[in-house]
């Protein structure tokens, strides 16, 4: 069998795919929409401090962000390049994948910073 | 330049890419691998007419069945018209060529352990017909059409139409074709040429056939001096939808459907054909030969027993109380059609139906081995005439006889174009004249004098008079006179059409030119038989008459263009003539 | 049995209606661009937008050029875009467009040839490169009998043996528009077909092929292929099951350490 | 033959007629439509990934950078973005929880399980990790 890079391309974005249709939804309405218009009392900051900054926490949201991260990248490069017709194959990628790869190090950075 | 040249040699050339010439092209591939063969299609192979069988392909595989009891069937349903000694290869070989197709991939339908399933069809003793649900054609096209991707040596000329054979000193040496991409006319050269055409049945203005099945084989094969056999036996099938002629598989009725007329009642149990019984009895009432069913129609409209649409008479066929569940698993392309086309589900409601044209028993005439009237010169499926089918085919007899035939045809080619020689230089002369024929006749001629669609419906119309279910010597004749003018007119006939590129105008002129031509040969065959047998039913000699007519009748052109009919003995092995006894 | 000028004649009374076909002309050697061309056809409850254009063929105009054959919604060569959506023209009724006008084009997607016929070509020489055939690592001779394969085995590649290559769900694919060197959908789930017919093992062949860039991955599961599919085949399904098999397989092969491959 | 007719005969495919599709094809057909927007849910998604990274840095740098954040966050531009790529998030629940039982076949003791009882299954899941996650953050 030939070794093509595709397959495990199309493994993170689904993976992605499912992280961010599961836990998106209640992360970003809670997060950007709840708490910030007062909608719910947004929760002391000790408590929340607590949460970001446990291990187990840290683990999940890096993986989560980081396959949501892929699943994005790939869904855009395809947006790219069928939808707007943006026909530089390589180039979309190397921007899409790049972006993603650079927001794993952000992901890390910022996730590190609360722990 | 559009001038007829060859472009091609080939060792083996196969007209028409259905089940029989698909089946014949993988034959000459597995003969000899070293010979080169092409398969020219006027459509893509898997658009052939064989996708449309719905119902089934017999073949022997049931323990309690025997090969001697489809023999028999075969025979009986024929009206001891069939050759015995064709009869009994076919029935020998059809298991082999069914299994064959298994293995190449065809879906066949199954029992819970695997083993192939079995239906009842009409006219047979014993369940035997294999079925792919109710779309049997499609599934075996499909599969053989990828089975033969699979064989790299065989070239494809898909979209190419031929328009005549090249023939020097009684031996065919290729073909000239218009490849209807560009409009080129091209000739083709080859040992052997084996035409798979198909059927014919746009010689009637109301067919379950296709577009396509204009006769081409047989016109092709007449003009170059191969003669036609037994071309008055035209099967009409009890059950088509009105309007458009769509078929309603006899499958409906093995599975336990109803003919019932205007007064609900099973009309079949008058005509001979058994008592009526709740669940379907082999060989009786609705699973009668479809001669002598498409017959009752006749005599119930007579009666007034039959109902009204404005596309002609109808009966009706009645699932309901097979439930949604069978119809679903077992015929779900009859409901399919019934809810599109009629707007009814089989489910709930009456099926309205009435005889339609639907297969050819006659054709090219040939030996077991497919070898047509010429040397080189092949012929198989229903554009053949070998003949298992005589006056009146069993429904899914003919599938495998595109297989049977089509592989015995392939190999009989293969081996002919081992041993000869290349073309000669005069078909080259006879290619150019070809390529001069269409450009003028059709395509140069200005003005128009008369159009295809206006003779082909005028021809359709005459056919349907002429060449019914019942039929009279006086009707023929007349008939006949008026093919004759329609002849005639057709030569007048311009293609307004300019363009060289896919010019279906072109097509329908060639088309028509071949569409008469059998027609005529129908009705020359059909007034020298005085008789009635299978599909061939005379009101002025009603009887069956095996001291004037068990012989098979041959169609050959004259000088003049017009059909000469001359007799050729039945082959007779084992089964002297019987009458025909259906439901007792 | 009924005359069939008689018939004729009662066809004739019960036309009541009429509706407009624009249809799309393109004559290569003529034109340089498609245009438009309007015919006025009888509307009657049974006619087809395939009776429609055989109307204007036979009594109008000889010249329009288009291909059919079964009128049955089997043979697969009568695929136009109707309004737009690609359809079986004999399998698409009139009277749906009432009041009309109805539009008639070539398939999208294709190259046009002429008229509304479209060259298909490439399907064709796409079909072969998923080896759409029984691949078997042990050949049994007939003379064995049947493979045998159960009504649940048969069911698993059921549907996906139903394509009659029509070509709507190509001419439906926005991939395919853009990307003609998709290998496209019906192919696929032909591919897929075969995968999961018990009596083929030739899986392994076909995934060489349906893992490149113009593969499985390069559709990004639109869905329209099965939202057009006549015969309900669910193309869509074929091709993503068919990445998650592919992707089940690489990481076996290349991730896994070799003792826990199957 | 004649000679000008010949001379425009189709002689190859060069003279087939292509048609390339425009830029804005998916504005035709609104199922096209449907799927450029789900396609465009990518942007959105990756937009909140930020997002909520910002949210963990300040709630780690401390209870006034929270707040600062909290009030940044209610500023009217970004509640209509925020709206905007919550909206998007639901389409593409809702859209890939409906495609999962096509592009997935789950054999379940030998039978297929119904593609209604997959987009179920999911539908709970999300409740269960909804209702987790606002029991954890709320507690
Ligand atoms: C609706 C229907 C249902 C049927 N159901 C059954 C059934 O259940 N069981 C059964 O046993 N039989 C059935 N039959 C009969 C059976 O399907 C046909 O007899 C059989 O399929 C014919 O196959 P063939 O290979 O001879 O020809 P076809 O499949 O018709 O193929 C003919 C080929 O010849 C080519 N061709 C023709 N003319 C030319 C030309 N001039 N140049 C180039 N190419 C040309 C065509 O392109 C085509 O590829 C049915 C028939 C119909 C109409
Ligand atoms: S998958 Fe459906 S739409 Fe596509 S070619 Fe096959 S039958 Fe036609
Ligand atoms: S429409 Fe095209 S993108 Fe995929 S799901 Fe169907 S092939
Ligand atoms: S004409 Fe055969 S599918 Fe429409």
């Amino acid at each position: 069998m030939k070794f093509r890079v595709e397959p495990f391309l199309w493994l993170a974005f689904s993976g992605g795919g499912v992280m961010a249709a599961i836990f998106l939804p209640v992360l970003a309405f809670l997060f950007a929409l709840a708490f910030p218009l007062g909608w719910l009392d947004p929760p002391d900051h000790a408590h929340l401090a607590a949460v970001v900054g446990h291990p187990i926490t840290f683990l999940v949201l890096f993986g989560a962000f980081v396959m949501m991260l892929v699943h994005a990248a790939h869904r855009f490069r395809f947006t790219l390049y069928d939808g707007l017709q943006v026909k530089h194959r390589f180039l979309v990628a190397a921007v899409c994948y790049g972006g993603a790869f650079l927001g794993t190090f952000v992901a890390l950075h910022m996730l590190g910073s609360a722990t | 330049m559009n001038d007829g040249a060859v472009v091609a040699a080939h060792d083996v050339l196969i007209v028409g890419g259905g089940l029989a010439g698909l089946r014949a092209a993988i034959a000459v591939a597995e003969t000899d691998p070293t010979l080169d063969v092409a398969v020219v299609s006027k459509v893509y192979p898997m658009r052939s007419h064989s996708v449309s069988a719905e119902g089934g392909a017999a073949g022997v595989a049931a323990a309690d069945d025997s090969l001697e009891e489809h023999i028999y069937d075969t025979i009986s349903g024929s009206d001891w018209l069939g050759d015995q000694d064709a009869i009994e290869a076919f029935v020998h070989e059809a298991p082999r060529e069914l299994l064959r197709l298994e293995h190449w991939g065809c879906p066949w339908s199954r029992q819970p352990d695997g083993h192939i399933a079995v239906r009842a069809f009409g006219g047979m003793k014993k369940k035997r017909t294999w079925y792919a649900a109710d779309k049997t054609g499609f599934h075996m096209l499909h599969a053989l059409f990828q089975t033969t991707l699979k064989f790299r040596e065989v070239t494809r000329y898909d979209e190419w139409f031929v328009t005549r054979l090249l023939v020097d000193d009684g031996r065919v040496h290729g073909l000239v074709a218009v490849d209807l991409h560009t409009g080129r006319i091209q000739a083709i050269t080859a040992k052997s040429v084996v035409l798979a055409n198909g059927g014919c049945g746009k010689v009637f203005p109301f067919t379950t056939n296709a577009n396509i099945n204009t006769g081409d084989g047989m016109a092709l094969a007449f003009r170059a001096g191969a003669p036609l056999k037994d071309m008055e036996f035209v099967q009409y099938h009890p059950t088509g939808l009105p309007f458009s002629g769509i078929l309603i598989t006899e499958a409906t009725r093995a599975e336990g459907g109803w003919l019932l007329n205007k007064d609900g009642y099973r009309y079949l149990q008058d005509y001979d054909l058994g008592k009526p019984t709740p669940t379907p009895e082999l060989r009786s009432m609705e699973l009668g030969p479809r001669d002598r069913i498409s017959q009752a129609f006749v005599h119930e409209e007579e009666m007034g027993r039959t109902l009204d649409t404005p596309y002609g008479a109808v009966v009706h066929l009645d699932l309901r109380h097979l439930g949604a569940e069978l119809i679903d698993a077992r015929l779900p392309f009859v409901r399919e059609l019934c809810l599109k086309y009629e707007r009814i589900d089989p489910v709930t409601d009456l099926i309205p139906v009435r005889p339609v044209v639907h297969y050819m028993m006659g054709g090219v005439h040939t030996d077991v081995n497919g070898a047509a009237g010429l040397e080189g010169l092949y012929a198989a499926g229903e554009t053949a005439c070998v003949s298992i089918n005589g006056a009146n085919r069993l429904g899914s007899n003919s599938l495998p006889e595109c297989l049977v035939f089509g592989a015995r045809a392939g190999r009989a080619a293969a081996e002919h174009a081992s041993g000869a020689t290349a073309a000669p230089h005069v078909v080259a002369a006879q290619a150019a004249d070809e390529a001069r024929r269409i450009e003028h006749d059709l395509l140069d001629r200005v003005p128009w004098e008369e159009d295809v669609s206006t003779i082909r419906t005028e021809m359709q119309a005459t056919m349907e008079e002429s060449a019914g279910i019942y039929r009279t010597g006086e009707e023929m004749t007349k008939g006949a006179d008026r093919l004759r003018e329609l002849q005639e007119r057709a030569k007048r006939i311009g293609v307004r059409d300019t363009s060289r590129t896919f010019n279906t105008e072109l097509v329908g002129a060639l088309e028509l030119a071949n569409l008469l031509d059998v027609a005529e040969c129908m009705l020359a065959s059909g007034m020298q038989r005085e008789e009635s047998r299978g599909a061939h039913q005379r009101t002025d000699f009603p009887s069956r008459d095996d001291e004037k007519f068990l012989v098979h009748q041959l169609v050959t052109r004259d000088s003049d263009g017009t059909p000469r009919v001359e007799q050729l003995p039945v082959t007779i092995t084992r089964w002297p003539p019987g009458e025909r006894i259906y439901g007792r | 049995m009924a005359d069939a000028d008689e018939i004729a004649d009662k066809i004739t009374d019960e036309i009541t209606d009429e509706i407009t076909m624009r249809v799309a002309r393109y004559r290569p050697d003529k034109d340089r661009d498609p245009g438009w061309q309007e015919y006025t056809v009888p509307q009657r409850e049974e006619w087809t937008v395939l009776d429609g254009l055989n109307h204007v063929k036979n009594e109008v105009d000889t010249t329009l050029a288009y291909r059919w054959s079964c009128r049955m919604g089997i043979c697969g060569s009568c695929g136009m875009n109707v309004d737009g959506e690609p359809k079986l023209t004999c399998a698409t009724f009139l009277s749906d467009y009432a009041p009309g006008p109805v539009t008639v084009e070539p398939l999208a997607n294709f190259p046009v040839i002429r008229d509304l016929v479209v060259d298909i070509s490439d399907f064709m020489e796409k079909l072969p490169r998923v080896s759409p055939w029984i691949i078997r690592d042990e050949e049994q001779s007939v003379d064995d009998g049947e493979y045998l394969q159960t009504p649940e085995e048969l069911d698993a590649y059921k549907q996906f043996s139903m394509c009659i290559n029509c070509m709507l769900c190509y001419a439906a694919c926005p991939v395919y528009g853009l990307e003609p060197e998709f290998i496209g959908p019906a192919a696929i789930a032909l591919a897929e077909r075969y995968d999961l017919d018990s009596r083929d093992h030739g899986a392994r062949q076909r995934l060489d092929v349906l893992i490149e860039e113009e593969g499985v991955y390069g559709c990004t599961f639109v869905g329209e292929c099965t939202r057009v599919c006549p015969k309900h085949v669910d193309p869509a399904a074929a091709i993503q099951r068919y990445k998650l098999k592919a992707a089940q397989e690489s990481v076996k092969m290349f991730l896994l350490p070799r003792a826990l491959r199957r | 033959m004649t000679g000008e007719a010949m001379e425009r005969s189709a002689t190859d495919t060069d003279l087939h007629y292509r048609r390339t599709p425009p830029v804005f094809w998916w504005t035709r057909k609104p199922s096209y439509f449907v799927f450029v927007m789900r396609e465009l849910s990518s942007l959105f998604i990756a937009w909140l990934v930020l997002y909520l990274l910002l949210f963990v840095r300040a709630v780690g740098r401390g209870e006034t950078a929270y707040a600062d954040f909290l009030d940044w966050a209610a500023s009217p531009w970004l509640v209509v973005l925020n709206v905007v790529a919550f909206a998007f998030v639901v389409l593409h629940t809702v859209t890939w929880f409906s495609l999962t039982p096509q592009a997935m076949v789950l054999q379940v003791g030998g039978r297929r399980v119904p593609p209604r009882a997959i987009i179920g299954a999911q539908y709970a899941a999300l409740a269960v990790v909804s209702a987790f996650v606002l029991w954890l953050v709320t507690r």
